[in-house]
C-alpha cells in the first residue's frame, strides 16, 4: 500500500464532492471477499457517506480486528491510515488514538465475532467511554474467515450450514449498547443502502461513540435456509423504525414531510439528522423506549432499524476528561515538560 | 553494624493503623540529619489488620541495600511477637509496648527490652477508638527519637510542614510524640549504644521512590497518554503520573489537560490504548507488573511486528501466576524479553533505583520512538515502592524528545513514493506516517504478513524481508542503549553481573571480600539487548557471578543465549524469596561459590 | 527426482473453486497405486477467489519433505501465471488452460507447454456457472491422470466410493474426468517421462493430516472436555474431535454425549475451561496457534503454579503477531517452554508427524496428569493441515490413563491429614485431590503464594519451598518424557539436531550428503525439558547443526539454556518464510556451513 | 488449609441441619478483610444458605477471581474444594469445571472490577451458556484491594474518596444480565441478610446460571457522603420489588399470604421460590418487564432488589450440551476410548 500516485484517469463525467473529489477518491483496494458478501455493500455504503460529507480522505482513521469483516477498511479510503489489529481489541487501539488525536474521524470496523465474542469487553468500555468513533459492527451470525461456526449474534435456534441449531441466547448489540448507556445506536441491513448511508453519515457526525450493527450476510457460511442472518431473512424481517436523513449544516431544513412523522436532531456541528418515524409515537432520544420497542419486534420475529436511539446530550471522552482543544499529539514540548527549575523545586517534596 | 549511624531497625505493627506515617517521619527526621537512611515497607496483600513492617537502615558509609540483621525489633504487632523477638541480633534491643505483660517465653537473654506504655499513655490522653490507635503509633516515633537520637526539632518541623494547617492535628501528633519521647527519656538510658549523629551526607540528595520518579519521568519525557490497570505494585506510577500532571499539565487559562490518563477495563485494553496513541504520534505509556504483561503478550507481538512505539513500565512483583503481589521479584526478565508468541526480542530497560528510573522513563520514550518498538522498563517493588536515597534528580533543558523517523507533512508532500517498510538508511529503521497529516503517507499497519511497502503479503521472501530487518534494527539498538555500569578492583580476575536493584547489596558484599582479599569486579546491565562490553566483561574474567533476584537465572539466560558466553562460566546467584536482596545473600553466593572452587 | 515415481508437480488455482476435491482425488489415487506420496495445501487466508496451489511430491524412495523444484505446473490460475511459469524445472512441463490463449511472455523455451481446453470442453458439457467451475476443476485430474499414468479405475472408484449415493454428481465428475483424460490422450504423448507405476510400499500406511489425528488421540486418550476458540491452522483439530466424538462417544442407548466441547468466547476462556475442567478432574484440552497462547498467557501461570493438568495444542503458523496465518513455522518453541510472567518451565512434547501427534496428543494427558502441570503439544500448519502418509495407527488395548497421584475418597478417608503441596515421595509431585470426593480433600487452589499445606503465604521460606519443589518436579519430567529420535551415521563427527517436521527433509539432505561421502549423525527432539540424550549427542559431536522452521533459532536457543551446550558449537540452520521445510534449505545451508569451515 | 481434623468442640445448643451440621460446620477460615467490609456479611449469608438447604460441605466447588470479594470464598465452607484463579476470569474455571463434573453445587463469588472491567466477556459467555452456577456480584463500586479507583459500576456523578467524580456511565450487573438472557437475575444488599439468604438459597436451588448483584459497601474506600454504593445510600434507596421465601421440596406449601401478592415458582427439584410482590404488578418471569421496572426505578435514583427475574424454563450448559447426566470424570475409560478395532476399521478412510 505504498504511494505510487496511479496516473488519475480523469472522469469529467463523476460527480464531485465539496472537496472536488469524486466518490473513485474514496475506494480503496479491490475486494478480496467472497462475491456476494455483504460486507462488500457496507464499503460501498461507507464509501459514499464519506464522499457525501465531503471529508478529506487523510483526515480520517479506519480501525478493525480480524475477521473476513475487519479486512474492509483496505477496500475504502486508500488515502486514510488503517489500522488491522488484532482479534477483538481494535476498540483499544481506537480509544488510544482518539486519546492522541481527536482531530481525525475515526471508523471502527468489526464483525460479530470480534465484538461479541472475543471483544465484548472492549466494544463495551468503549462504549462506556463515549469514544468519539463510528463503529460498525458487521453482523452475519457467524465467523467467517474461520468457516461458519456460529457467533454470539447467532439466535437460538438459527441453524448453521451443516444443520445443527444453536442453543444459546444471542448477544444482541443494540440491546447491550442501549443497556450500557450508548449515546448513538442504529440497525440496518447491508442490503439496504438507501438506509444505511444517512445512518452512516449522522454516525459520522456525531461526537461520541455511534453503534451500528449492520446485518451484513456470509453468503458463504450463513445464507441458508435455517439461518436467521440470511439475505431472505433479513429482508423478510425487517422492521423500519426510523429511517434517517442527514442534512449538513450548510443546508437549509425544509419541511417535506407531516409534521409528527419527522423528527429532527440536531448535531454538535450545527448539521441534522432528520429521522422519519415509520412507527408511530416512536422517540427515538427514549433510551428506554428504544429497547422496548426492539424487544417487542423480536418478540415478533421481527428486526428493529433505523437510528433506533440517539442522547440528546453527551459528552465524549475528550469531555469528560477535560483535554486541551487541539491534539495532544500537537502541543509543543514546551508545553509538556516543566523543566529543571519546576523540577528543583518539586524535590523540596523529597526530602 | 551496630554503631553510631551505622544500624538497622525494624517496626513491626499491624496495616491500616497509622503506622505509615510514624515510619515515614522516622525515616525523613534520620534523612534530614544528615545521616544516609534507607526504608523498606514489608506489607501484606490486604488492606486492614494484617502484619506490616517497616525497616530502617542507617548507614554512614551509604549502604542501601536491604540487611537481614535487626540491633531494634520494635514489636507492636502481638500476632508477630514471637517471629519479630527473634529476629533481634544477640545484644540488641526490643521495644514492645508495656500496656499488657510480655509474656514470658517471648523473653530473650542476649536482648534488652525496652517496654513503654504506648497504648496505656495514649489511652489516657486521646478520645476516641481511631486517635487512639494512630497516636499510639505516632508515640512510638518519639521513643524511637529518644532512644535512637533523633533531632527532635526535625521531628517538629516535620510535623509542621505536614499538619501546619491542621492546628488540631499538629497538636495532637506533637503530644503523641512528647509522651513517648518523655517516657523513653525518663526510664531508658538514652541513647541507645546504636545511635544517631548528625553529618552533612544527605543535602544532595533526595528521598524518593522509583514509582514516583517514574511517573515523573514521564512528565518529563512529554509523555501524553497514559493507559493503565490497576496493579500492585504499579499503582503509585501512574497515580504520580497524575498528580504531576496535575501540577505541570494543565492550561493555566482553561484548566484543560494537557494530557490524558485512561483507566483501561483490563490490561489488554491499556496496552492496546498505548499501542493505538503511539500510533497517533503520542508518547503514550503503561504501567503494569507479571499479570499485565502476560496479558498483553498478543498486543506486544502486534507493535513489534507492526513497528509501533509502545513504553511499558514493569514493575515486578513475586511470580508465577498472581504469586506474592506484595513481595519483590526480578522474574520478569525473559518474559519481557521475548514476549510474544513466534519471533520477538524487545528492548528492556533495567533502572538500579529510583533517580534511574526517572532517567530511563525519559530514555524509553526516546527508544520507542526510535526504534519503532515496544520499550519495556523493568523496576520491581523493592525499587518502585520503597523510598531510596538518590542523588538529586537534575534535568538538562535542551534535551528534546527524539522523535525518531517521522515524516512530516512538509516531507511527504516532497517524497516521491513512501514506503512504510523501506530500510531507506540501511539501519532497519523504517520511515512512519502519523494518520491525518498527508494522504501520501497513507498506509495499512497490520501485524498479519506484509511487505517493505507495507502491502498485505504471503509471500516468503517479502515476509523474510520485513522480519531480518526488523531483528536487524533491534539488534542495532544495542549501541544505543545505556552501557552498563562498571566497578573495577585493581587485579580482579572474577567478576560479579548483576541487574535493577541489586547492586546495592552487591556492591557492599564487594566491599566485604574486597576487605577480605577478594577482589571482583562489578557490572550492572542497564538494558536488553546488551551493550557489546558485556560480552567483554564475561570474556575477561576466569568466571562471573551472576545475581539476580528470581528462581531461574533469568539473567543468566539471556546472558548465555545473547552474549554467546559459555553457561558453566556464569555462576548463578539468586534470591528469590521476595524481599529486597541483602548483601547476606551475595555473600553467601559469593563465598560457597568460591570455597567450592577453591 | 524427475522419472518413473519420482517426481513433483504443483497445481494452481483459486480458493473456493472445487480444486480441493479434484487435489485429494489425485493423491488419493496415486496413494492407492501404492506408490509413496505427500501433498501440501499452499492457501491463502481468505474464503474465495485467492490463488491456491497444491503440491504433490511423489518418491518411491518415501521421501516426504517438500520439494523445491516441480517437473509439472498446472497452471490454471491467470493470476498467478507468471510466477508458476517460474516455478517449472527446466525441461518439465506446464498444463494451461487453452481455452484461452497464453501470452506470448509466458512461453519459456525449456518448457514443454501441455494446452487443454477445460473451459471450452466443460462448458460445452455443463450448464450453471458454479458447475461449471467445478467441473473444469475436475477435468483437470482427468488430464493428469492421463499424462501421468494414474489408474483411472482407481479414480472411479474413488469417486463412486464418494458420490456413490448421489449418482448425479458422480455421473457429472466421471464425466469431467473423461474429457480431461481423452483430451490428454489424444492430443499429447501419454504418459509423459514423469509418471507413475504401481508400487506396493502405501499398504501398511495411511493419509493423514495431523489435526485430525491429534483430535483422534484425544479421543482414544479419554478427554472428555474440550474448549476452544477457531483459529487457523488449529481449527480443524476440535472439528475432528467432535467428529469422532459424535461416532464413537455418543451412549447408543440414550443418544447423550460422552463429552462436552465448549466454543469459548476467547482463548483466555478456552484455557480457563480446560484449568477448571482439569481441577475437577477431568482429561481436557484446548487447540489453538500462536495468537492464543499469547492470550493464555496468564493462565497458564496459574496452571503451573496451582499444578492444575491442562492440555494445549499449539498448531503453530508464522509469527509474530496475526503473521501469515496459513503458513506454517516452528516459532513457538520458546513462547511455550517459558510461557507466561515469573519463574515458569513448561512441558512440551513435538511430534513429527501425524502418526505421532496422534501418539503424543495421548501421552500429554498422562503426562498433564501425572505432573500436574500444563503440557504443550507443537505441531505447525504443516503437520496439521497436510495429508501425510504415515504407518497405520496402533492402539494398545492394555493401555489406561496415568492420572497421576490422585487420591481417591477411600484414601482420602484413611490419611490422617491432606496436605495438596507436601513433596510426599520425594520426586517433587505432591497429590492430589478432586472437589467433590471426599471433605479431607478440600483445599484451596490459588495462584497466589501458598505454602506445601496449600494455605495462603506470603513467607518467604515456604513460599521458596514450593516454587523449587515445582523446579525439581518439571526438570524430574525429562526422564519419563519421548527420547529423541535417533539415526547415526558410521564415523560421523557431526550431527544434526532437530525438531517436529523438519526430519523428512533433514533425512533427505542427510542421505544426499551421505551419498557425498560426508557422514552426519541425525537427532530428533521430541520432548522438553530434554532428556538426557540429547546433552550427551551434542557433547559427542564436534559439531551440531541444529535446524529448525523460525528465524531466532528457538530450538537452538532451547538447547544452549538446558543442556549447557556451548552455542558457537550449534550452527544454526532456518528456513522460516512459511512453507514446509525441504532438503533443499538443510542442504544450503549444511554446504555454506561446512565450506566455511574447510 | 490442610486438613488437620479440629477436635470439634461440641455446642450442644447449636441447631443443626438435616445432615446434623452445624453452621459453625460451614464456615471458613478467619476474614482477613476490613472490618466491617460488606463483604463479609455476605459470607455469613452464603453460610446460612448451604447450612439452610443442608447441602454437603464438600459437594460444593466454590471458585472466585482476586479482589477482596474474592477472597471471601476462603472465610465459608473449609470442607469445600476452592479454587481463587484469575483476575476476571473466574467464570471460565467455573464454566470447565461444571463441564466436567455437573452433580455438585457450583457457587461463583467476584467483585465488580472483576466482573464488569477485567471480566465482563466472561460472565456474560456464562450467562449465555446458562452454567449451573450461583454467581455472586459482590458490588461496592471500586476497586477495594488496589485501593480504592473506580469500577465500572460506578455511578455516573458518584464521588470518589478523594472528591473526584466519576463521568461514565454505570454498567449494570441486572440490566446486563437481563439483556444477555439470563436466567435467574436478582439484586440484594449485604446489609439485608433477611432478603439475601432466601436469594442465595433460591440461587443454588436453580438450574442454570443464577445471578445476584450484590451491594456490599467498601467501608474504607466507598463508604463515604457522594458515593451511591454507601451503606448509608443503599439504605435510604434500596426499594424491595420482590420478596422471596424458598421453601424446600419436602416442606408443603402453606398458603399464608393474601393471593396477587404472592407468586410460587416451582424449581426443577421441586422446591419453590415463595415470591412476594411488594410492588404490585410486578411479573417476575417477565425479563422486558422487569428490566423496564429497575430501569424505572434508576431513573428516580432508587434501586429495585429482590429476585428480579426467573426465567420459567430454561436448559442448562449440560442440557444444551445433551451430556450423559452422570459427571464426564466418572465415566470409565471404556465408554470413553474405542479401542484398536475401532481404530483400525476407522482408517480405511484414511486411505
Ligand atoms: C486471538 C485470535 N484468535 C482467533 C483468531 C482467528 N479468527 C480470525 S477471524 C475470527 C472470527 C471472525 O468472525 P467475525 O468477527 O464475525 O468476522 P467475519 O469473518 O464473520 O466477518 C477468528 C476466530 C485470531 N485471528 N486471533
Ligand atoms: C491481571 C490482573 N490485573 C490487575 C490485578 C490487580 N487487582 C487485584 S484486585 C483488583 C480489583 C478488584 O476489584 P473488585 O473486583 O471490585 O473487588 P473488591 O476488592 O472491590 O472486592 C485488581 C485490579 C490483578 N490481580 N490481576
Ligand atoms: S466467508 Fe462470508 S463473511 Fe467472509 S468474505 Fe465470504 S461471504 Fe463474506
Ligand atoms: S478495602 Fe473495602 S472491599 Fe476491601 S476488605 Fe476493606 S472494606 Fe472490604
Ligand atoms: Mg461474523
Ligand atoms: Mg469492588
Amino acid at each position: 500500500m505504498t504511494f505510487i500516485p496511479k496516473p488519475k484517469v480523469f472522469h469529467p463525467a463523476l460527480p464531485k464532492n465539496a472537496l472536488g473529489l469524486t466518490r473513485r477518491d474514496y475506494e480503496g483496494a479491490i475486494t478480496t471477499l467472497c462475491a456476494g458478501c455483504g460486507h462488500d455493500s457496507v464499503t460501498a455504503a461507507v464509501v459514499q457517506a464519506f464522499w457525501d460529507l465531503s471529508i478529506e480522505p487523510h483526515k480520517v482513521a479506519k480501525l478493525s480486528g480480524i475477521g473476513c469483516s475487519s479486512k474492509t477498511p483496505a477496500y475504502f479510503l486508500r488515502d486514510a491510515h488503517g489500522f488491522n489489529g488484532v482479534h477483538g481489541r481494535m476498540p483499544a487501539l481506537a480509544t488510544g488514538a482518539n486519546a492522541a488525536n481527536g482531530d481525525i474521524a475515526y471508523i471502527g470496523i468489526s464483525g460479530d465475532g470480534d465484538s461479541l465474542s472475543i471483544g465484548l469487553g472492549q466494544m463495551s468500555h468503549a462504549i462506556r467511554r463515549n469514544v468519539n468513533l463510528l463503529y460498525l459492527l458487521e453482523n452475519n451470525g457467524v465467523y467467517g474467515l474461520t468457516k461458519g461456526q456460529f457467533s454470539a449474534a447467532a439466535d437460538k435456534g438459527s441453524l448453521s450450514k451443516k444443520g445443527e441449531g444453536n442453543t444459546m441466547e444471542p448477544i444482541d448489540g443494540v440491546l447491550l449498547a442501549l443497556t450500557l448507556g450508548a449515546s448513538f445506536v442504529a440497525r440496518s441491513f447491508s442490503g439496504d443502502k438507501d438506509q444505511l448511508v444517512p445512518l452512516l453519515k449522522a454516525g459520522l457526525t456525531h461526537r461520541g461513540f455511534a453503534f451500528i450493527d449492520i446485518i451484513s450476510p456470509c453468503v458463504t457460511f450463513n445464507d441458508h435456509e435455517g439461518s436467521t442472518k440470511s439475505y431472505a431473512y433479513t429482508r423478510e424481517k425487517k422492521v423500519d423504525i426510523v429511517y434517517a436523513d442527514f442534512v449538513p449544516p450548510t443546508h437549509a431544513i425544509t419541511a417535506d414531510y407531516a409534521s409528527g412523522a419527522v423528527r429532527d436532531v440536531v448535531m454538535h456541528d450545527g448539521s441534522v439528522v432528520r429521522l422519519h418515524k415509520v412507527a408511530e409515537d416512536y422517540d427515538p432520544t427514549d433510551r428506554d423506549a428504544a429497547y422496548a420497542y426492539v424487544r417487542e419486534l423480536q418478540r415478533r420475529g421481527e428486526v428493529a432499524t433505523g437510528l433506533l436511539y440517539i442522547a440528546p446530550t453527551s459528552q465524549d471522552m475528550h469531555e469528560q476528561n477535560a483535554t486541551v482543544p487541539m491534539p495532544l499529539t500537537t502541543l509543543p514540548f514546551e508545553q509538556l515538560c516543566p523543566g529543571n527549575a519546576e523540577l528543583q523545586k518539586l524535590q523540596q517534596r523529597f526530602r | 553494624m551496630s554503631a553510631v549511624n551505622d544500624f538497622a531497625f525494624k517496626i513491626a505493627t499491624a496495616n491500616g493503623t497509622g503506622s505509615a506515617s510514624a515510619n515515614s517521619l522516622i525515616m525523613q527526621a534520620i534523612f534530614r540529619m544528615g545521616v544516609p537512611v534507607t526504608g523498606k515497607n514489608v506489607f501484606p496483600s490486604n488492606i486492614q489488620g494484617l502484619p506490616t513492617w517497616y525497616e530502617i537502615r542507617v548507614s554512614k558509609d551509604g549502604y542501601t541495600g536491604r540487611t537481614a540483621q535487626f540491633d531494634l525489633i520494635v514489636a507492636l504487632n502481638a500476632a508477630t511477637y514471637p517471629k519479630d523477638v527473634a529476629e533481634a541480633r544477640a545484644g540488641g534491643w526490643l521495644l514492645h509496648d508495656s500496656t499488657w505483660p510480655l509474656d514470658e517465653s517471648l523473653r530473650r537473654p542476649d536482648v534488652t527490652y525496652i517496654g513503654i506504655p504506648l497504648a496505656e499513655m495514649c489511652n489516657a490522653m486521646f478520645k476516641g477508638v481511631r486517635e487512639r490507635i494512630l497516636m499510639k503509633n505516632i508515640a512510638y516515633a518519639g521513643a524511637l527519637a529518644a532512644l535512637l537520637g533523633i533531632d527532635t526539632d526535625i521531628v517538629r518541623a516535620l510535623l509542621k510542614e505536614k499538619f501546619g494547617k491542621k492546628p488540631a492535628l499538629m497538636d495532637s501528633n506533637q503530644k503523641a510524640v512528647d509522651i513517648g519521647y518523655d517516657y523513653a527519656k525518663a526510664n531508658f538510658p538514652c541513647p541507645l549504644p546504636i545511635h544517631l549523629e548528625a553529618l552533612d551526607q544527605t543535602k544532595d540528595s533526595i528521598l524518593i521512590d522509583g514509582n514516583t520518579a517514574a511517573g515523573l519521568g514521564c512528565v518529563f519525557a512529554g509523555a501524553t497518554v497514559g493507559a493503565w490497570y490497576p496493579i500492585t505494585p504499579s499503582t503509585s506510577m501512574m497515580e504520580a503520573f497524575k498528580g504531576f500532571c496535575q501540577r505541570f499539565r494543565v492550561d493555566p487559562d482553561t484548566k484543560k489537560n494537557r494530557y490524558a490518563i485512561i483507566q483501561a477495563e483490563d490490561e489488554l485494553a491499556s496496552i492496546g490504548m498505548v499501542i493505538g496513541a503511539g500510533w497517533a504520534g503520542a508518547r503514550a505509556f503503561t504501567p503494569t507488573s507479571g499479570p499485565g504483561i502476560s496479558l498483553m503478550n498478543e498486543f506486544i507481538g502486534l507493535a513489534y511486528f507492526a513497528e509501533v512505539p509502545a513504553v511499558l513500565f514493569d514493575v515486578q512483583r513475586t511470580g508465577p501466576s498472581t504469586g506474592m503481589p506484595t513481595r519483590t521479584q526480578q522474574g520478569d526478565l525473559m518474559a519481557c524479553a521475548y514476549a510474544s508468541h513466534g519471533d520477538t526480542r524487545h528492548i528492556c530497560l533495567y533502572p538500579g533505583d529510583p533517580r534511574e528510573a526517572f532517567e530511563l522513563a525519559v530514555k524509553s520514550f526516546d527508544y520507542a520512538e526510535r526504534f519503532q518498538t515496544p520499550v519495556f522498563v523493568l523496576t520491581d517493588l523493592d525499587i518502585g515502592m520503597n523510598d531510596w536515597m538518590v542523588p538529586k534528580l537534575e534535568w538538562d533543558d535542551a534535551y528534546r524528545p527524539d522523535r525518531g523517523k517521522v515524516l512530516s507533512a512538509a516531507e511527504l508532500e516532497t517524497v516521491q513514493s513512501f514506503s512504510r517498510y523501506l530500510d531507506v538508511d540501511g539501519d532497519g529503521i523504517p520511515y512512519r506516517s502519523l494518520p491525518g497529516v498527508h494522504p501520501k503517507g497513507a498506509y495499512f499497519t497490520r501485524g498479519s504478513g506484509h511487505n517493505k511497502h507495507a502491502a498485505y503479503t504471503e509471500d516468503d521472501a517479502e515476509y523474510t524481508e520485513v522480519i531480518d530487518r526488523i531483528d536487524r534494527k533491534i539488534q542495532g539498538a544495542a549501541r544505543v542503549l545505556p552501557a552498563p555500569i562498571v566497578r573495577t578492583a585493581p587485579g580482579a580476575r572474577i567478576g560479579l553481573l548483576t541487574v535493577g536493584g541489586c547492586h546495592s547489596a552487591c556492591i557492599e558484599a564487594l566491599d566485604v571480600m574486597a576487605r577480605e582479599g577478594v577482589a571482583i569486579d562489578f557490572m550492572r546491565v542497564r538494558a536488553f539487548p546488551f551493550h557489546a562490553d558485556v560480552a567483554k566483561f564475561i570474556d575477561a574474567h576466569d568466571a562471573v557471578f551472576v545475581v539476580e533476584q528470581n528462581r531461574d537465572g533469568q539473567l543468566r539466560s539471556l546472558l548465555t543465549l545473547e552474549t554467546g558466553a559459555l553457561m558453566s562460566k556464569l555462576h548463578s546467584i539468586r534470591y528469590y524469596g521476595g524481599f529486597p536482596l541483602s548483601a547476606h545473600h551475595v555473600l553467601k553466593g559469593l563465598r560457597a561459590k568460591l570455597e567450592k572452587a577453591a
